[in-house]
């Protein structure tokens, strides 16, 4: 019953800049596996956000552009609206998207822009240390709630999938994590889905994947995966939250 | 082809359209908001992209998204809706994206009002972004120049990968004049392989492209910013343009003035020449790269006794030309702001008056 | 027996992922730290390996290959 | 030898599209045009007016205070504007809703009830156009017959309200030759 | 209070508090999130309100609301946040609202670096939103300094009600500096009844206030605009603040340099001293206003050759320079921008060469 | 059965710059009797938006602050973090509420901020002369739509009411029109609900009100009563969305 | 009877709201322009009216008021 | 007189804090001061160093480019930083990982096994402490009382650390005495 298992073409030999046991790895390698096997490198265009994945175009082999913080929806459209041939996907993290990039998002969402994103949301800003996000979860310590995130003040962390789901317009939305193995292929067809209605130039797709960051919430690589199944999971539901009818 | 008569934001759209861009971004502000509005109805007509932003954030970084990968764009808007474009000015010239913009200046700071006025100067020409970049800003005087210089921009901004700005006030975009477009017109696409991420298949090189604005090297960066700062220094130049009025005539007043503003100043100069009074004028047709020598040369003109920038502003561009009159002569500043175009008269009585104080 | 497990060990992060899911505890961390300062996983019992790819599927830095060697084997099918 | 023709009205009542039409018709015979709107605050509601410049060489300042001419559709418009009008000029009033006069001795002020004929028409929109054929078949700025045609092309896409817009261009060629000349 | 080694962004956030502001509203980057980070924590503990804003857009008008009804408010960013607030920057001073920023510049242009860099002097002193508006931008050379700068600004905003942004580089944020907080010193809050929307009934006068920015009437807005201007001419009157260094020498070169080049700026001229070459520097510490007599005169000076203005940008403070000496000497620039503070030795080195050419 | 009727205190005397028929009059009017009734013009601070709306402050007696373009909430957000006894609230349209000021609004009721806004959706922007906003109706002409809104290119209307439902973070949240008599009083009794959340510093509150633009739809203000029922209900449907429990 | 309905024609802009929703159909609009340049409404049927506040309840512009008059009477509790 | 000292080596080995430690250190035996943090590409996972500039003058260029002294913790920051070191000055190398040395002449060397010293006292975390002490001690760039002082303070609010860390000041100290003198 053994398997072979290589690098996907679509992803360079770089080194990344992650810390160890960062997600983001696992994420860039199932994007990289599906552009692969839908052999649409040729025509892809990536935009890389504000946030730890800044640098994702290095461990990239097709064209990419770097988006300012939040706006890497906007760009897409942009590329989408002028070259519908192009394959574009924004890869954003939850401050990104969810923080500063929310009306970008929802706006996209909601033209049914047909381009793919990939949201990772780790509950904190990884890049500049550690900061609360809106999708920081009620009483934990980041560096910008160093007493816990306190929901009288700053509410309740935004679940994005539910909240885009809700639109009138057409899309695919689903959650999924990268935790475990079974997790990360479940992870990776979803994302060869979001990438196939976007071939089909059907509607806008996008995909939640709930990530990791060891560093900023003082933790061991396996510590955070199991920080995550018990904590975020819990209110970060996996699923289809819509699919276009 | 025949003269038509066009209000001037129509004009600006109907240009851009014959310099063979055929996308649009845009949100809507008054008193720009016809441009929108006529391209809403004639891009569908030749197969072109309209969309109607969320917001100017928004819309900057569609024109970042669409220019990188190679297509010409067009955005237009008002002095608020600029300013919320300020972060994506930065970025766009960064990242060397050739998008043309169109800016119909309002009365600011703030919500200020709607009629005309030329308080983004400073914010046109010294970059309201962070870094160091420039944007080429060209601030028509008509609608007729208004539409050349729309159609010269796409080849600029090619040229030179960087941003152009159309720096008009509202009276450029509600005035209607009589305009004939050079409908052979059509400036070709430049290739942009070489940098456009449109797709690495369709490229012959088949190696990828990658459009950013990050160097987290300094010394990369560092040349990034030499790079950046030698087109500027091209700019200045090849790309300088100005237009004088009353030159060759010996007079004691020099006015600097540009956009509708120059147009004032002209019927003035012509009234003060009829009651003996010789000035003349320097209308500076690109605001960045600015006519330094230019304005240097004339006001150092032996009959001329004082110079007077005259604009639509509390004194912005003022500032550039004491830089180029390098203490030569004085240098004073007439302006308004608010929507209340000076009159000739006002004019007038300015000039009598400052040349009367500096003798 | 058909497949060759090899983790490149200067790509390793030593962040240990794929020792947690190891279905047959075959990996382990070394003890000798790398050209980048970390200490990589290595294969403390190759013989036990399955070849399963789940040390492939969760490694971020895709520091783990699989490949099939010339003589095939039944393991190897 | 530089005019300008300041017309002034309630919003609705066609000012805008009568100052386009005579500029329109003045670019067909040569001259350097200009037309210039108010916009902003007056907009919503209050009156709208717009001046058309018309010259024999480039025009300078768009920004005229004191006009040649003025075309007064409404009395508001009147009170605000006749006082600005240079001495020479005509003045015409739309006498259907302007019960009163300039007062002024050295204008040439033509009354014409321009609703009333547009209401006689037909269609009370129309009574833009009558005061504009007034207004031309008095000042002459423009060559009757170009304006006729400037009307046309200026409806092309609405032809059936041309035999409307054609009656009112005599009906208010009419009104003014009625009317005496100066007061 | 005694001495502490504390790090610039910790010190400026303690600063704040010093002064009497607990309000702080901001968004993270880098390199100035420590401010935030400090904040967090302290404000609690002082009963003052820490607000984490979704963006820099957002951050400027929770700014503009809370100071609009009177309360103390600061915000730190770096500079592509600075420019997401330009259109806040634009309405809060045509509102007359007394914020204090600061600006922990990074290199740019677009996303840049995250290194030190002075590439937003533009941006702050001309003004990066649309209309006519100024800043007082002052630019501190030390921990010490950005301490004392941040105290006085809130007294500064309040008394012109307009925003006062303190511009440093990257080096002030980051280093560690013994600072010395005057104890007993807190501003007291003036009383802001005449004009701030904190409920009528708490005013004698019961009459309501409005906080606004649109004039409709062309008239009032020109007023409006004229009122902000006496202001900025107030201030070229009263704030007008610079340092010198070796300055009573004959010196024949005259370095103009601020914040922590100014500082390298030091050490060059030290070290030129020693091997027989007198320089002078002149060191603004407002930017806004320049110091524009104070360069003209330290320009002039017989001994002085030539004047260079040395800074981490592409050439933007040498404008106003340029503007300042009148053509009475040469004026040059040298500037690096990407992270790499120029050293030392670079300066001596770029020194000599420039007088060399001079000569 | 007679009653008497007089404008509330709250409201000034000055003659409104809207259009014959305009519905913003009526709900300046609620909003002011709702004050009155509350007695909380002493210490209350309205925000004007930019649209229509935004020389409101020329028709209410009482503090007021004049937002820029979709910014309302945050500044409404930076008032409130500062003086929580003051009572705010924001007057936005749909332009400013629901395309540029998308994230301002959301991020304001997902913190949970204290203060009510009054959401004039007349599904298109009125000032600026009649242009598409996010809540125009599918195939309904603008200016910017001039061939009618394509739900392929711009997608579908959003429903604000329902977007902000969604969010975890309790709130109150309902929608209304003024159309008819007694939909007026339903409008005002939400709206006074809204205002009494804050006083008690319960929760963030927003009433959306389905309003009318004769003036940009074409129609007569009757006729764009009868079109606002017909076409406008059937896809903006009344009700309670949220309440906090 | 013991209330007063009045239309301040000049704040009036002629919309007709009132005149839509009036129960009795009280109201019409006027003829003669106001000083704003609009048709004010006016009570055509003063008589019919029974003060029930619809009109003022849809007026946009408050330009309609019911004040309680001196003499009470029954229609006025 | 100002004199300059690079602390380097991996971040997590508490590089930046024993910077501080000293800093603090000259400046209550009032030296004028000043810490620079490397902060950006390097921050993660590669190495971390810092500078401090302690001077009996106002401090010019907080920009350091060839400092006085170094303290390398590991063997990539000593190859990176060694060459730059100005002759005279003291280069402490963290024997424990770093096999080799600088080859200089010019200064004076002193290897000290901080690592293994700080294995030893039970806490593999002390070796920056250790490592500060041995340097000190050797330049004598501040007073050692003082620098004891100041390591108890700067571990005031984690009151059970301060015996180990004095434990490691002391075999710091010691280890300093023990290694010869230049090289
Ligand atoms: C306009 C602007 N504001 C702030 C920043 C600073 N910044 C960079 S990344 C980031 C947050 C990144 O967090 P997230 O999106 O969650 O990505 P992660 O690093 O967690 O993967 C911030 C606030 C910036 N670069 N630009
Ligand atoms: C930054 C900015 N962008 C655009 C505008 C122009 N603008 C003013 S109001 C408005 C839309 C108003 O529509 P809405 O919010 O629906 O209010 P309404 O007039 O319909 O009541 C726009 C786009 C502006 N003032 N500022
Ligand atoms: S900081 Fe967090 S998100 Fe960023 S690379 Fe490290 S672990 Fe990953
Ligand atoms: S392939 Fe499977 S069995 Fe072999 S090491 Fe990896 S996880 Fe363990
Ligand atoms: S998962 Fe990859 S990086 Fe992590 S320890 Fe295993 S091989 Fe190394
Ligand atoms: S334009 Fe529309 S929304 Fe604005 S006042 Fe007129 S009717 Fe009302
Ligand atoms: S009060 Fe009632 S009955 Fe009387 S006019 Fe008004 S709506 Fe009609
Ligand atoms: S509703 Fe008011 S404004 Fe409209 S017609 Fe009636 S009284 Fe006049
Ligand atoms: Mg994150
Ligand atoms: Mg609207």
């Amino acid at each position: 019953m053994g398997k072979t298992y290589k690098k996907p073409e679509a992803l360079s030999d770089n080194y990344t800049h992650y810390c160890p046991g960062c997600t983001h790895g696992i994420i860039h390698r199932l994007v990289a596996e599906v552009i692969d096997e839908l052999g649409i490198r040729d025509r892809t265009v990536g935009i890389a956000p504000v946030g730890c994945a800044v640098l994702a175009y290095n461990y990239f082999t097709f064209d990419f552009q770097e988006a300012a913080h939040g706006r890497a929806p906007a760009m897409a459209t942009g590329i989408k609206r002028v070259r519908p041939d192009l394959m574009v996907f924004t890869y954003q993290g939850d401050g990104d998207l969810a923080s500063i990039g929310l009306s970008e998002i929802i706006h996209a969402a909601n033209r049914g822009e047909k381009f793919t994103t990939v949201f990772v949301n780790n509950a904190v800003y990884g890049m500049t240390g550690g900061q609360m996000a809106p999708t920081t979860m009620p009483d934990q310590r980041t560096t910008t709630s160093p007493y816990g995130r306190n929901v009288e003040e700053a509410g309740m962390p935004i679940r994005m999938a539910e909240l885009l789901a809700t639109l009138a317009t057409p899309s695919y939305i689903s959650r999924h994590t990268v935790i475990r193995p079974k997790y990360v292929i479940r992870a990776k067809n979803a994302i060869k889905k979001a990438f196939t209605y976007q071939l089909e130039n059907r509607c806008f797709s996008l995909v939640e994947i709930v990530s990791t960051c060891p560093t900023n919430w003082g933790m061991t690589p396996t510590e955070a995966l199991d920080w995550t199944e018990e904590k975020l999971l819990a209110y970060y539901k996996l699923g289809e939250y819509k699919t276009p009818e | 082809m025949a003269k038509v008569l066009m209000k001037g934001n129509e004009a600006i759209g109907e240009a851009a359209i014959r310099a063979g861009c055929l996308n649009y971004f845009a949100y809507p502000i008054t008193p720009q908001t016809e441009v929108a509005e006529y391209l809403a109805r004639r891009l569908p007509e030749v197969g072109g992209v309209f969309l109607q932003g969320e917001s100017e954030v928004a819309v900057s970084y569609m024109l970042f998204g669409a220019s990188a990968c190679g297509a010409r764009v067009l955005t237009t808007s008002s002095s608020p809706g600029i300013s919320l474009m300020s972060e994506g000015l930065s970025y766009m010239t960064a990242a060397q994206c050739p998008v043309v913009l169109v800016n119909i200046m309002r009365g600011g700071p703030g919500l200020g009002g709607i009629l005309p006025s030329q308080g983004d100067y400073f914010q046109a020409t010294k970059g309201g972004g962070h870094g160091d970049y420039r944007l080429l800003v060209m601030a028509p005087a008509s609608v007729q120049e208004a539409v050349e210089m729309v159609m010269q921009a796409f080849s600029l901004a090619e040229k030179y990968r960087n941003p152009v700005m159309i720096l008009g006030d509202g009276l450029i975009g509600q005035m209607m004049e009589p305009v004939e477009f050079p409908d052979e017109y059509k400036a070709e696409p430049s290739n942009k392989d070489a940098w456009a991420t449109n797709g690495m298949g369709t490229r012959k090189s088949r190696t990828r492209n990658l459009v950013k604005t990050l160097y987290l090297d300094p010394d990369e960066l560092n040349n990034h910013n030499l790079l950046l700062k030698s087109k500027y220094d091209r700019m200045k130049q090849e790309e300088v343009r100005f237009d004088t009025y009353n030159a060759d005539s010996d007079y004691q007043v020099l006015i600097v003035s540009y956009g509708t503003m120059s147009r004032v100043c002209i019927t003035a100069i012509d009234n003060l020449k009829a009651a003996g009074l010789e000035v003349g004028m320097l209308r500076p047709q690109t605001l960045f790269p600015f006519p330094e020598k230019g304005v240097h040369a004339a006001a150092s003109k032996k009959s001329c006794k004082i110079v007077i920038s005259v604009e639509m502003s509390m004194g912005q561009m003022v500032e550039d030309v004491e830089r180029s009159v390098k203490g030569q002569r004085p240098v004073e500043w007439y302006g308004k702001c608010g929507g209340d175009v000076p009159t000739p008269e006002e004019i007038m009585d300015v000039v009598r008056a400052k040349l009367k104080q500096s003798s | 027996m058909g497949y060759q497990h090899t983790i490149d060990s200067n790509r390793c992060k030593g962040c240990g992922l794929c020792i947690a899911v190891c279905p047959k505890k075959v990996l382990e961390i070394s003890t000798d730290v790398n050209t980048k300062g970390y200490f990589p996983a290595y294969q403390a019992r190759p013989a036990d390996c399955i070849h399963c790819t789940a040390c492939c599927i969760m490694c971020p830095d895709v520091a783990i290959t699989i490949t099939e060697t010339a003589e095939k084997t039944s393991a190897g099918k | 030898m530089q005019s300008e023709v300041m017309f002034a009205g309630f919003g609705g009542q066609g000012i805008l599209l009568i100052g386009k039409i005579l500029a329109s018709a003045a670019m067909e015979q040569g001259f350097q045009v200009g037309w210039i709107p108010s916009y902003g605050p007056e907009m919503r509601g209050g009156t709208a007016y717009c001046t058309v410049v018309i010259s024999d060489r480039p025009i300078g300042s768009p920004i005229i205070r004191n006009p040649k001419h003025l075309v007064a559709m409404n009395r508001p418009s009147l009170e605000k504007f006749a006082p600005m009008v240079k001495p020479g000029g005509v003045i015409l009033i739309n006498s259907s809703l302007i019960p009163v006069g300039t007062g002024r001795k050295d204008i040439d002020e033509l009354k014409v009830p321009a609703t009333d004929i547009a209401n006689g028409l037909g269609n009370i929109r129309s009574a833009n156009i009558v005061a504009l054929a007034a207004f031309v078949a008095r000042s002459k700025i423009v060559d009757f017959e170009v304006l006729r045609n400037t009307v046309k092309e200026e409806f092309a896409h609405k032809k059936n309200l041309i035999p409307l817009n054609m009656d009112a261009m005599e009906a208010g060629q009419k009104a003014a030759a009625d009317s005496p000349a100066g007061s």
